[in-house]
């Protein structure tokens, strides 16, 4: 789970990590005001679950109260990856001496934490990555071990910090570990860490990502869904639990397990078609839980075809053909409908998929290849590719 | 032999008296799987598909001292305390059944136990079977046959699509490790290979990949400097998956590329592995393969 | 460091731990008063720093004030062990209905901390445990694990206890582990753990040793010496932070290491001698030091010879000799000492030695015996044995 | 060969400007130790002794990628973190000279370490020396000689008396141990004591144990087990001490009456050990068993 700007900043300020002073604000009127009374320079920052806002326009700057007011609401206007902006947070600006870059995230391979860390932060720190990765420090966190003060000095040390820079460098870094501990946060990162005129370290900017499977020991971080930015069909597949992501084509593709659910969809591209949506409905779903993602998918005005495509070890497939069947009786939408499956009481589910009338296929090849032939047989127009 | 697990297996099913537990229980036993004790805390006395059930795996171990296996069915919130009794009772291999389990909590089991040099399978995986011998997971029983192919995957369902292919071209597995679909999981693609290629029962090994991490660069890393032992055939799934949610800058710095189903079809490529374009290519590059060998 | 109960039980009832009511007397009059408000039958415990204090008569029971006062007069005139009461604690008396053991503390062969639990507590347990270690439950803790559900899940069913007392039972036990951590405890003991009468388990009595090394990490615990029991040469070697004991014979040891201070001791034993005591200057002593402690030596009553006996390593020759040589300078005692020094700057320390006129000897077998010969000689009477 | 140091030894001094870390290097120095680095944080960029000092571990690794081995001079209350980063840098062994360690800390590094296969020797220990190659530790080095009796000891000073004995009766030794004197040690008897039995340059061993615990009695029991592959001899410190103070009950039940000189010098007898009644007489015992064996 991503949080925004202004709630990262709201928990590095109460971990104790210096941040510039702010107003979240959802007008450019509210903005006016707040600029008025700060009477300083500042930046105005739209409020989106996004990296690089900067490039994309997100971010802009204001002397006075009515220049703050224009700017925010051209920012209120703006649309960045089909997000619009609905909140802008307004700070004061910080006098950048020098911008650092620092973040604690996991290092799959290893099975630990990580820090990456370096003095030449700010927008283009991908590329400093790419063309000289040796400007980037990395220390490995054991988490039977913590962090420790020697890991620290290590950083500082590479990054060839000295005196009060290094001593702010390292208080905030261990702050960064204790916030990932405490929130178990797949990402803490502040781009830039801002030295400031006075010689003060500074988090200009911050990000975090919260573990999905933690939530359970977080009850006071509420799961966001950035509802304004999903389809309603979006938000029921997020509500049902499914994995379910929107595409530009025509087939809505059903299966279980991640990996069955992309090699289906790569299996329709490959016979020519071009999937509409995928819904992994996960692991042992039951004949309810089935029932809704054929629902949905029945109803989904760009679904012009379906394929289920089920592999039984937790799923059972009599699970899924008595869902598919209720599905299909309710709604009395007639679109075509692949099925294949296997596995798991697979004879029950074939039994009941024959007693009701709807056939299947015996490979996922088959069964792609059909549906791909069905979709483009029904469509309208020339269907090309 | 084939590895990891064998008829030597004497497994605790932890969390079997819930919905899951129970019922792969009963197919495991079906299956022949020697499971001799279930670990339910507060359960204990109770039995289940015949199988005497213990609050603690210390009480099963004191009546089966032959336990040495555990495969875990317990709820995420749970599934840590559990990972950490079996590790405590010496208990190796452990099979992790359970998804959504915190991945710090997966760290710190994880690196505890490889510290310890117990092999844990997951989490969020199908298990591990070698057929006809044991089958010590949730996998589907019957698209499994006694061969010579060693199958390792990150993916459940798929892994089962692909074994059946195998299956039905008239090949067979050694072993089939599910090693599970978490970003932080206790064997990768190369440790499993590496089991294999010392496997005697295995002639051939399939490698099913997907997009996201860098396990199966590693794997053709540590191919392209040991060379091919045995014959190995890969396949990718996501190569038309929109690109995942990214870690901020961080994300991108430490995955430097990798990834991506390019990235790794590309890599494997180098380290002269094939990546098959459909789930049920892979069968028969594998049967071509073996038939080389043969030659 | 021991605590004595009420320390141990103020700090239980910190952490949630239930113990009984009570209230710390220093005259028995204060335990009347007490008793008097509290109009219930109650136990007075005298508080030292000793196990076992039941089976020695420090613990009594009272029905009434009067009864209470009395039974205080004669514990306030008890010396156990050579420590008098100074205190008492009177509590309401538990109506025990069964005696639990429950304890954490350290096995130093498996390097882990251990849970000792039973239900045949009370005064027998370490019979018990000769007689029947079957029923004592031993689970160790790892502490890269710490404690977990099934370890006491384990424990609780080990002792067939069940329902609300197995709750409250693996409750405490968590407690006694919280307990270690956060105080650097050696042991957490209590013995009865009681089941009282309502079915509820109270901590009837309660010991804690914390790990002297670890005291810089708990400034709130200062340091008790018992004072009142030391004599004034212990409390000056303890000042001093020398490893010092008081024995029955008439030759002062001094060495470096406890081995090597222990085998100084025997020898002087194989040799037909008695130790007055030991004193273990431990590693590395300043000049300084050593001569404090060759004062404290020559100035005890009960020493009739001193035997000084250093390996150098840590410890350098030339400050010991140094020490000794001003030590004689400054009191003027002149009492046989037989020296013997070897390892880091063996030669200087010898050369010192010399110049002021201490002879030393080459072995520590010479010296011991050496030092029995002089001390036997010197003695009035027949020194037998 | 000898045990756990040679001259393959190289070494990083952490805690080297301190007063017994620096006057230290200097006699290892002298005595051929190869030393090649200090570490104590904040200090990085000086030198001691001719040695470079750097603030942490891992910079000096990358100026001297040779470091394998750490001795450790920091005071008590940062010697856990310091331990923790010659963990972290794979040095092995770590000699921990540090005294008055809590033993919580204790517990958690040395867990950490064994269960990564890293040795610690100590805390609160001398060292170890292999004459005449390389001493890593604080004995003093005049009393060794290069010989054939592996010693370990629990005990400091009475170490070196005994050595010197060995020495002067014209033994020597292949290595000496200081296994250290806390409650909670990194490595006991009968681990020493195997590596003694394996080594080629040790025909014989001298065990050197004090009143407390059960090391010897657990040394014992494996002799006992095993049998004496090598003439074990050993010596009790403690026999006339008084008893020390107690864990409560819990004290008397865990150690079961182990602990005791009388219970040590049984035990040890009886599986065949005899045991010196004066450090003096260990050299004798050695030297007659060492004959015995010629013949």
């Amino acid at each position: 789970m991503k949080l925004l700007e202004h709630e990262s900043k709201e928990i590095f300020k109460r971990e104790g990590i210096p941040c510039p002073k702010g107003f979240l604000a959802f007008s450019p009127l509210e903005v006016k005001k707040y600029v008025k009374k700060l009477n300083k320079p500042v930046v105005i920052k739209s409020q989106l679950p996004i990296a690089s806002r900067m490039k994309a326009g997100g971010i802009k700057f204001a002397e006075t109260a009515e220049e703050a007011e224009k700017v925010a609401s051209e920012l209120f206007k703006l649309k960045i990856n089909k997000f619009k902006v609905s909140k802008v947070l307004v700070e004061e600006k910080v006098d950048i001496k020098k911008e650092l870059y620092l973040s604690i995230t996991i290092d799959r391979y290893e099975r630990k934490y990580v820090y990456l860390a370096s003095t030449q932060g700010g927008i283009d720190i991908e590329n400093l990555a790419k063309m000289h990765p040796e400007k980037i420090c990395k220390v490995h966190v054991d988490p039977q071990i913590e962090v420790k003060p020697f890991d620290l000095i290590y950083i500082t040390n590479k990054l060839g910090l000295t005196g009060t820079e290094a001593r702010q460098f390292r208080e905030i870094a261990g702050l960064f570990y204790d916030l990932t501990v405490k929130y178990d946060c797949e990402l803490v990162e502040s781009n830039p860490l801002a030295i400031n005129g006075k010689g003060n370290l500074i988090a200009v900017d911050a990000r975090m990502i919260i573990d999905d499977n933690s939530l359970f020991r977080h009850p006071k971080l509420k799961k966001k869904l950035f509802e304004e930015e999903l389809t309603s069909f979006e938000l029921k597949a997020m509500e049902s639990g499914f994995s379910f992501v929107e595409l530009d084509g025509e087939i809505g593709v059903i299966a279980n397990g991640a990996g069955l659910t992309m090699a289906s969809m790569d299996s329709i591209s490959l016979f020519g078609g071009k999937p509409a949506n995928f819904l992994d409905i996960g692991g042992g779903a039951t004949s309810e839980r089935v029932k809704t993602a054929v629902n949905l998918q029945l109803k989904h005005p760009k679904v012009k075809g379906v394929l289920i495509n089920i592999m039984g070890g937790i799923t059972r497939c009599d699970e899924v053909a008595r869902g598919l069947v209720e599905a299909v009786k309710e709604t009395g939408i007639k679109k075509p409908i692949t099925v294949r499956m296997m596995g798991t009481r697979e004879e029950e589910g074939k039994e009941i998929l024959r007693k009701n009338g709807i056939s299947y296929l015996e490979t996922m090849d088959e069964a792609a290849e059909e549906i791909v032939k069905l979709v483009k047989g029904i469509k309208i127009g020339n269907p090309c590719k | 032999m084939a590895i990891l697990v064998n008829e030597e297996s004497k497994v605790v099913v932890q969390g079997i008296t819930g919905r899951e537990g129970s019922f792969h229980t009963k197919l495991m036993l079906e299956y022949g799987t020697k499971i001799v004790a279930g670990v339910t805390p507060g359960k204990g006395g109770i039995k289940i598909n015949g199988i005497p059930v213990y609050d603690t795996i210390l009480e099963a171990k004191e009546e089966h001292q032959e336990i040495n296996t555990s495969i875990i069915f317990v709820p995420a919130r749970f599934a840590s305390d559990a990972v950490f009794e079996a590790i405590k009772a010496d208990l190796n291999p452990i099979v992790l059944i359970t998804e959504r389990i915190p991945v710090r909590d997966s760290m710190k089991f994880i690196g505890y136990a490889r510290e310890k040099g117990i092999r844990i399978i997951g989490p969020n995986c199908p298990g591990v079977i070698t057929p006809p011998k044991t089958k010590i997971g949730v996998l589907p029983a019957h698209v499994f046959k006694k061969g010579s192919i060693g199958m390792v995957s990150r993916s459940g369902t798929l892994t089962y699509e692909i074994a059946a292919a195998i299956t039905n071209a008239g090949l067979g597995q050694s072993t089939c490790v599910g090693i599970g679909g978490d970003p932080i999981i206790g064997m990768d693609f190369v440790e499993v290979v590496k089991m294999f290629e010392e496997d005697e029962e295995t002639d051939a090994i399939v490698v099913i990949g997907e997009i996201g991490g860098n396990l199966e660069e590693k794997l053709a890393e540590y191919i392209k400097e040991t060379g091919q032992k045995k014959p190995i055939v890969a396949y990718i799934a996501g190569r038309t998956a929109p690109p995942g949610k990214r870690m901020g800058h961080a994300g991108a710095i430490i995955s430097m590329g990798m990834g991506t189903a390019e990235s790794k079809i590309k890599s494997l490529n180098e380290a002269g592995i094939p990546v098959a374009e459909l789930p049920s290519q892979v069968a028969e590059i594998v049967k071509s393969k073996l038939e080389k060998l043969k030659k």
